[in-house]
């Protein structure tokens, strides 16, 4: 019922958030690179040693940290450090050389990947779970439910990953073992995106595509069953709160069927804060999981930037958590899309 | 009103806990708890949560009448090094021959530790910033949101080991880098209540008697916000535990020899598929105790929210 | 003893703007009680929170005792209006028990003898002390209503506003509502406004009233050419006869019930 | 008055809770035919749960049991859960309090009228769209294609009340609830929506159960009706002779009213007796 | 499963920062430069003294002892096809000087700058060249320096043409390869793998076509990896592991011996560690044979003596007992009857942390309270080149085959003042070696190596007498490798870890 104004106060509405966007982007960033900056200068990890080793001879070692600018002052550093990361150079890595965007463009696809499909697994069984939960309260399935999801809360990640490899890998067989694909497809095809489904797939080499699959499978599942446990608690939850709702009952009024009333109508409301909770969960899972990379040998950003920051390579480090900051301030930025897409309400 | 059913009247301390008159502020009190321990009871999975709890307090407070062996001092490295449980083991002993089962319990006041510490730290923090945010609105509002969402932002486990790298190893940094690490989503959650509630009438009828904002946020917002939060801690005390055992699995949490269970598992793991005890035992505990606090929030939900309890 | 002059009240600006108030005066003696009625949006609540402070005055002024009032509102302003929220279950704090909601003010102030006078002002508003340990979920609307009127009457204001106290409240408890308002004026020589889209308990508890429709004021009457059914504008002649029941148009209106 | 339409004996709705059960109707019986028949009664006196217990749409922990609740011959509580689909939004409608909580918020008003007529008639879309307009247009609907495709929360709650009566009558029911369907609305705009149900019962010789705790409201809107207290059928009379209940508490209620007509000072106010409850 | 020509290899692999051999000084990687480049010398990896040449086809020394005349095998090739000529090893050597990356100094030391390596590296004919040292070495410490990896033999031509700005080709070798040895570098992916592929110009074809090093961190991947057969190799299992897969009838251990002694560093500056007494009685509170036998079972062999067996007068006695009874004498004697406290840097690596762990439960049967402070290892390293632990557990490599590298750390220190410029381990402990570093000095020089032998010896008794360092293990490197692989060589250096003859059957 928005009276007047008609495009033109659209426009104007739409470009104010544009603009107000691009403000929280830009702040949110900027907060993110001081705070990153100023927490890697304060770390007692020498990074010259980490590039010059440590046996280096004294005047090699002045070199270099003169080389990195470090005997500067930490404002002028700064200043450097965000004026260059402003036209998207975050310096090079220490440890592999490669300017740090590179290396970020290599490592992301691979949690990339891993992400996507634990949240899609998170998803695609995670919510069915949280309604029914919802819809059979109190039943022995939404025991079930709060009980496998409270499971997913509680076990240590590497645990129950290594345990995963033991079981499905070393004693049954019926996944491939740690790593993004086996050596001898690793050749066959050309990495383009660099997620290796999609790149074996497009190149239609069949036996690749299939290795890679058999290689994700668990540590997917296992990515899947953490957003799963979040999901489906969260779905459940917004799933009570909208069943209680009057229009619900209206909607049974109507002579719909409880099928269409609880899928139609309750989940239909209850996605509208589901995205956010999704969101969140992909972005936590975009982070990279440390410790999921580690045990499936999987080289993707977690283990980038971890690695990166106990080697004192902080440019590598600045760039990642660069990288993630914007992709969850991106993520959030999707999410509240969708939320007014969702929800007339907002629109 | 019209309607109430005749409810049967119980007699004796029940009655005086019940009392829809209670004489005293106290008393009054008493009552509510009662009757909020009678709707919790009622929740098996919540009583085997709370009992978890109060084990693991109990362990942790008499932790050294019931360890048999010392938690730190190894036995022979030759001859007692990695057994499985035993009866003179019950859970077996780990790389440098010290009993698992003793190193459990005392864990537990670690564990213990961390987990109040960090809820201690977080949840003031994120209460004051989110109600004070929300309440505010305006130019704090979005400076105090703008700093949470960095902090969100942040990958949590990479702020957690720069806090520990820069603050030096070891088990009250590690807490510290958890607890600043926590935080921002509890602020969301209080902020997201007190935008709830700011507008609402009772909060106008205590600005119009004159209370002044401090009054407001700590006497009327805050405690409004508590009960969802507290439920939102406690079911994050696993992902805390885990997150510190994270920081130990990195060898950035508590010093060895200190027991702390996610350092076991971390040393476990090294064992993990001959000597599966070391790491499985620690990581059951862990597992029971999160599960504990998980089991415990959802029962304090059901209790405390208003919502929920409808 | 309340003088509001020109009264404006804007919400959001540009697109968002409302103009939610327009240019509102009326004048309330010491002792009177003053009728706000209107439908729905008509900007009756907005008034009551522009005096107190609750919404902006963006033109216009608001005179308590002879005085303009200061924004933000100074502690005296407060022990001399308080107000009555509509909804008896937004208006209580659903965690502080009756007992604490009522010292809150006395605290504010730094008044002594809280025990005595929360014991008192629950007298007042015709509870026994058996209410004082209880929670709003643990009382009736009714009760609440009056919790919220002994919450505003415990600092002893001069002049009190009534937003809706009844029209959440079954007709008995409003009967009772009613009836107190009415008493503790007496006995306390309060001044009210009260805000009401029901003729009938404006006219049953104020001597005059003002009729508003989209933020203005239509007329200011009485109590008394309201029963006569004398209205000089239809806005409020249409208000009389849908105060009265529903009237088939095809069947004769049921006189009956107008009297 | 025929054959009933509906024939409600005994009809009670308990709640077993943990702190035990509530009666919330207590053997409520009446008998309805094409009328306009009131159920007065203050908060909580069961008026709702009775209107829901007809529609089956008592809320989980609650308990129907009757004599007899029966709906133009079917028995309503032995009915399988296909047959009670139908009848419900079919046969019997009911529209709800509060048109801002029970319009689904994320469907266009048009979607929700669409989806309950096709619910119960083999219709395309666009012969239910065409219906939708239709049933719009006779709500007295302004624009009736632009409130089509608004959302309920673009619509005023006079609007929004009249679309929920245009989806609840679409299917053409020989039945409906109303449940305080104008205690949310502005007096002015609640007389509307009256006119409206009044005239579907006269033209369309519809059965209407109207909810409300307004008697003056009741007495000049229906035929009969039902007074309720603490879930029980305190007194069942002509509307038009509400002036002459004869059971106390409906004297009480109607005289605790403060009117226009005169000036009583104080209000009579209810002096609940026990005795009424049991 | 493996394919049949190629051999997949499973280790830690986080620590390689660079594949140019001028600045390659880790373990990993340089055992990537021992496989895919050659040097002028090489020595016969069962037997360190026997030396021979590689690229060179002889070489003489000049009467003074400071030039060496090195002749060039004729019809080398490089992978990229280009000849192997004088011309490219004297590139290849003065690149490595003039870089002056961080093993730059195992040229350095002889004199060599930027400035002079013209006048001192020079080309005599197509396939000759003299290098020239500024004082008369040990030959033998001069030869093995030249076997290092950072004088290894590199492509001028293809360098050239990668250079940008004068940088000797830097930026690009970094990643690529530009050399001649039985492996091409075909392909590095920081973190994940690395592939080596045979090199077709070798003299010696490679039995195979392809190696392949995965980077697996977890080693309980690795084990699971190996034992289903998907990589042929672990190179990174912990003792149990070990255990665990030698029973494996497809999996046979390897071991070897490596130049790295595992020592505690005893900070002088702390005033208890620096009494003789406290140093002493610190020897007498470890338990060797424990360690040795348990938590670094396979990985290690007590060792107390600051030269590696192998090396040229290396000690293999080992006095040292736990003997927390004599410890408790010695600390009565320095006023410490009833212990002290203090704490240890210690990288947070299960070894390290076990064997520290360890130390911690001995050291306290004798009332030192030995608090351990875990940390990564740029961090203790940064700490510990600032002099700021109490004690520190670490090892060290030697830098190549000559005796002088541990010597030079351990026994010698030219300034005990906080601004020095070298930092040997010797000035980390704030230690003064007093006459043992002209002892360091003068060994160098000696070129009779019976008489030079000794010299080492007398060092090697004063420091384990009296020095900062509790040297406790020599690290040895084990390997899991399937049964089909063969010829698969772990050499005393881990330059010297050679897959050029594995094969698979
Ligand atoms: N905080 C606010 N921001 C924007 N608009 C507001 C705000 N408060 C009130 N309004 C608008 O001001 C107008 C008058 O509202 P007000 O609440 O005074 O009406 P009212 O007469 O009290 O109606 P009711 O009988 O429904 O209580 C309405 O259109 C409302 O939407
Ligand atoms: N889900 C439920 N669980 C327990 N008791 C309930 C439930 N729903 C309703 N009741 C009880 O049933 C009784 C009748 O409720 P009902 O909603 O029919 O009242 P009503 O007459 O419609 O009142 P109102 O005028 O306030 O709508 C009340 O006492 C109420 O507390
Ligand atoms: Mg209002
Ligand atoms: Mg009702």
């Amino acid at each position: 019922m928005n009276g007047g104004g008609g495009h033109v106060g659209a426009l104007r509405s739409f470009l104010k958030k544009v603009v107000q966007f691009v403000i929280v982007l830009a702040t949110t960033l900027l907060g993110l690179v001081a705070v990153t900056f100023f927490i890697g200068r304060v770390v007692p990890i020498d990074p010259v040693i980490a590039i010059v080793g440590d046996r280096a001879p004294a005047h090699v070692y002045e070199r270099t940290r003169q080389e990195l600018g470090l005997d500067r002052p930490l404002i002028e550093q700064f200043v450097i450090y965000v004026k260059k990361a402003a036209t998207g150079d975050f310096g090079n890595s220490v440890l592999t050389t490669n300017p740090v965007m590179t290396d970020i463009i290599n490592v992301f696809p691979a949690t990339l990947e891993l992400a996507t499909l634990g949240t899609i697994i998170g998803v695609i069984v995670g919510i069915p779970l949280g309604v029914l939960a919802a819809v059979k309260r109190g039943s022995l399935l939404d025991q079930f439910v709060r009980v496998l999801g409270l499971v997913g809360y509680s076990v240590p990640i590497f645990w129950l990953g290594l345990m995963g490899l033991l079981l499905f890998y070393a004693k049954l067989g019926w996944v491939a073992g740690p790593g993004r694909i086996d050596v001898t497809y690793s050749y066959l095809y050309t990495p383009v995106t660099g997620i290796v489904l999609l790149d074996t797939a497009m190149q239609g080499q069949w036996d690749a595509f299939w290795d890679a699959v058999s290689h994700v499978l668990l540590p997917a599942c296992l990515l899947g069953y953490f957003s799963l446990a979040y999901i489906s608690r969260m779905t459940r939850s917004f799933m009570l709160n909208e069943l209680a709702q009057e229009y619900v009952i209206a909607a049974r009024v109507k002579g719909l069927s409880e099928m269409r009333v609880i899928w139609r109508h309750a989940l239909r409301n209850a996605a509208v804060p589901l995205i956010t909770v999704i969101a969140l969960s992909y972005a936590n899972l975009l982070e990279g999981s440390v410790l999921t990379e580690t045990v499936f040998a999987w080289p993707g950003l977690g283990q980038y930037i971890t690695n990166s920051l106990q080697n004192a390579d902080m440019n590598a480090v600045l760039g990642g958590t660069l990288v993630i900051g914007t992709v969850f301030v991106l993520l959030n930025l999707v999410s509240d899309l969708l939320y007014r897409l969702l929800d007339p309400r907002t629109r | 009103m019209a309607g109430s059913p005749a409810l049967s009247h119980p007699t004796g301390w029940r009655a005086w806990l019940l009392s829809p008159e209670p004489h005293s502020r106290w008393q009054a009190r008493l009552g509510r708890f009662y009757l909020g321990w009678r709707a919790f009871s009622r929740n098996p999975l919540a009583v085997i949560g709370l009992g978890i709890v109060l084990l693991l307090i109990l362990v942790a407070l008499f932790a050294d009448v019931i360890a048999p062996y010392s938690p730190v001092a190894g036995g022979d490295l030759r001859t007692q090094r990695l057994l499985p449980p035993s009866e003179t083991f019950w859970l077996g002993t780990d790389d440098q021959a010290r009993d698992i089962f003793s190193r459990i319990v005392y864990g537990s006041r670690i564990t213990l530790f961390v987990v109040v510490l960090v809820a201690l730290i977080a949840t003031p923090i994120g209460l004051l910033v989110g109600t004070v945010a929300g309440y505010l609105g305006g130019w704090v509002d979005t400076v105090l949101m703008r700093i949470t969402d960095i902090f969100l932002a942040f990958p949590r486990l990479v702020l957690a080991l720069a806090f520990v790298a820069a603050l030096g190893p070891g088990i009250e940094n590690a807490i510290i880098a958890i607890a600043i690490t926590s935080w921002p989503p509890y602020a969301r959650i209080a902020r997201a209540e007190t935008l709830m509630v700011r507008n609402s009438d009772f909060i106008a009828a205590v600005k119009l008697q004159g209370a002044s904002t401090p009054r407001i946020i700590l006497g009327h917002v805050v405690p409004l916000c508590v009960s969802s939060l507290i439920v939102r801690v406690t079911l994050d005390m696993a992902g805390i535990i885990l997150t510190a055992a994270g920081l130990g699995f990195l060898g950035l949490g508590a010093q060895p020899p200190m027991p702390e269970w996610g350092a076991m598992v971390a040393t476990g793991r090294n064992y993990l598929i001959d000597q599966w005890w070391v790491a499985a035992m620690p990581g059951i505990a862990i597992f029971v105790v999160s599960l504990g606090f998980n089991l415990l929030g959802d029962g304090l939900r059901d209790v405390l929210d208003p919502k929920a309890a409808k | 003893m309340l003088d509001i002059q020109n009264l404006q009240v804007v919400f959001g600006t540009g697109r968002l703007r409302v103009d939610a108030v327009k240019n509102v005066s009326f004048h309330v003696e010491p002792g009177e009680a003053y009728g706000l009625v209107g439908e729905s949006g008509s900007g009756k609540s907005t008034v009551l929170r522009a005096i107190c402070g609750l919404a902006p005055i963006s033109g216009g002024r608001v005179l308590v005792d002879g005085k303009e009032v200061t924004t933000p509102r100074t502690k005296a302003f407060y022990r001399t209006v308080q107000m009555v929220f509509q909804d008896p279950y937004a208006s209580l704090h659903p965690r502080h028990t009756v007992d604490r909601t009522l010292s809150e003010p006395l605290a504010i102030h730094g008044e002594k003898d809280a025990e005595a006078r929360i014991l008192q002002a629950l007298r007042e508003v015709g509870l026994g002390p058996s209410f004082r340990f209880r929670y709003p979920h643990q009382l009736s609307g009714g009760q609440r209503q009056r919790i919220a009127i002994a919450r505003a009457l415990i600092l002893r204001p001069k002049v009190l506003l009534l937003d809706e106290p009844t029209s959440a409240l079954d007709a008995s408890v409003q009967a009772e509502i009613l009836n107190l308002l009415d008493d503790l004026r007496r006995k306390m020589g309060l001044t009210y406004i009260l805000v009401s889209h029901d003729l009938a308990v404006v006219a049953h508890l104020c001597e005059r009233l003002l009729v508003m429709r989209h933020g203005e004021a239509v007329e200011e009457t009485t109590s008394a050419a309201l029963r006569s059914g004398a209205a000089s504008n239809d806005y409020t002649q249409s208000l009389i006869q849908a105060s009265q029941g529903f009237t088939r148009t095809t069947k004769p209106p049921l006189q009956s019930l107008a009297g | 008055m025929t054959k009933p339409l509906l024939d409600v004996e005994d009809l009670r709705v308990r709640f077993h809770l943990r702190t035990g059960t509530v009666e919330a109707v207590r053997g409520v019986t009446f008998q309805l035919g094409r009328e306009r028949l009131g159920i007065v009664g203050e908060s909580g006196s069961g008026k709702s749960q009775t209107g829901r217990a007809i529609l089956g749409l008592t809320p989980p922990p609650g308990e129907v049991t009757a004599k007899r609740l029966a709906f133009d011959g079917i028995d309503l509580l032995t009915a399988s859960k296909r047959t009670l689909r139908t009848l419900r939004g079919g046969r019997i409608s009911m529209v709800m309090q509060d048109p801002k909580y029970s319009l689904n918020p994320v469907m266009t008003i048009g979607e929700q009228i669409i989806e309950a007529y096709q619910a119960h008639a083999k219709a395309s879309r666009g012969e239910a769209r065409d219906k939708a307009l239709a049933m719009l247009e006779a709500v007295k609907m302004r624009d009736p294609a632009r409130v089509f495709s608004l959302y309920p929360h673009e619509v005023s709650g006079g609007m929004g009340q009249r679309a929920m009566i245009a989806m609840m009558l679409v299917t053409d029911p020989d039945l409906l609830i109303a449940d305080e369907p104008t205690s949310a609305l502005d007096v002015t705009v609640s007389m509307e929506v009256l006119r409206i149900l009044d005239e579907l019962v006269t033209e369309r010789g519809m059965g209407l159960i109207f909810i409300s705790h307004d008697l003056k409201l009741v007495s000049s809107f229906c035929d009969r009706v039902l007074v309720m207290y603490a879930g029980r059928v305190v007194e069942e009379l002509e509307a038009k002779n509400l002036r002459e209940a004869k059971h106390p508490y409906t004297q009480g209620l109607m005289r605790c009213l403060p009117t226009l007509a005169d000036d009583v000072r104080p209000l009579p106010t209810l002096n609940r007796d026990p005795a009424w409850a049991l | 499963a493996t394919p049949p020509d190629t051999l997949v290899q499973a280790w830690q692999s986080d620590d390689i920062i660079s594949l140019d051999p001028a600045e390659v000084f880790e373990m990993n990687a340089s055992e990537i430069i021992g496989n895919t480049y050659e040097r002028l010398i090489t020595y016969d990896i069962k037997d360190v003294s026997k030396i021979s040449g590689q690229v060179a086809e002889s070489w003489t020394v000049s009467p003074d002892g400071k030039t060496y005349t090195f002749k060039i095998k004729p019809n080398r090739k490089f992978a990229s096809g280009n000849p192997i000529t004088a011309e490219d090893v004297v590139y290849s050597l003065q690149r490595a000087v003039a870089l002056d990356k961080s093993p730059a100094f195992i040229l350095g030391q002889f004199g060599l700058t930027k400035d002079n390596m013209k006048d001192k590296i020079k080309q005599t004919g197509p396939l000759e060249l003299t290098f020239e040292v500024d004082k008369p070495y040990a030959p033998t410490l001069v030869l093995y320096c030249l076997g290092n990896s950072v004088a290894s033999i590199v492509d001028k031509k293809l360098l050239t043409q990668n250079e940008k700005d004068g940088d000797w080709g830097y930026n690009w070798l970094k990643t690529k390869y530009a050399g001649s040895g039985p492996y091409i570098m075909r392909d590095w992916k920081a973190n994940e793998v690395l592939v080596l592929e045979r090199n077709p110009n070798y003299e010696q074809k490679t039995p195979l076509a392809r190696v392949i090093y995965r980077h697996i961190k977890e080693t309980a991947s690795q084990r699971l990896l190996l034992e289903k057969g998907d990589v042929d190799v672990a190179r990174s299992l912990n003792p149990e592991e070990i255990a665990a897969v030698s029973k494996n009838p497809d999996i046979t251990v390897q071991s070897a011996p490596k130049g790295t002694v595992y020592y505690l560093g005893l900070n002088q500056k702390n005033p208890n560690l620096a009494k003789p007494e406290v140093r002493q009685a610190l020897k007498y509170l470890v338990d060797y044979q424990a360690i040795a036998d348990t938590i670094m079972k396979s990985k290690g062999e007590v060792h107390q003596n600051f030269l590696p067996k192998g090396f040229l007068g290396a000690e293999s006695n080992n006095p040292y007992k736990l003997d927390v009874a004599k410890a408790k004498e010695l600390l009565a004697k320095a006023g410490l009857k009833d212990g002290f406290s203090v704490t240890m840097d210690t990288r947070s690596t299960a070894e390290i942390t076990g064997v520290a762990q360890a130390m911690q439960a001995t050291f306290a049967q004798a009332g030192i309270k030995l608090e351990i402070l875990p940390m990564d290892s740029k961090q203790a390293l940064t700490k510990y080149r600032a002099r700021q632990h109490d004690i520190y557990i670490g090892n060290w490599g030697s830098d190549y085959q000559d005796p002088n590298s541990n010597a030079d750390t351990f026994a010698a220190n030219d300034d005990n003042s906080d601004n020095a410029k070298a930092k040997p381990l010797a000035w980390r402990n704030a230690w003064d070696p007093g006459p043992l570093t002209a002892k360091t000095r003068a060994a160098v020089m000696e070129r009779d190596a019976e008489k030079r032998a000794q010299m080492y010896k007398e060092l090697q008794k004063a420091v384990l007498d009296d020095g900062p360092f509790v040297i406790f293990l020599q690290q040895t490197e084990v390997a899991a490798v399937r049964k089909n692989v063969q010829n698969f060589v772990l050499g005393p250096s881990f330059s010297d870890n050679d897959v050029s003859q594995a094969k698979k059957n």
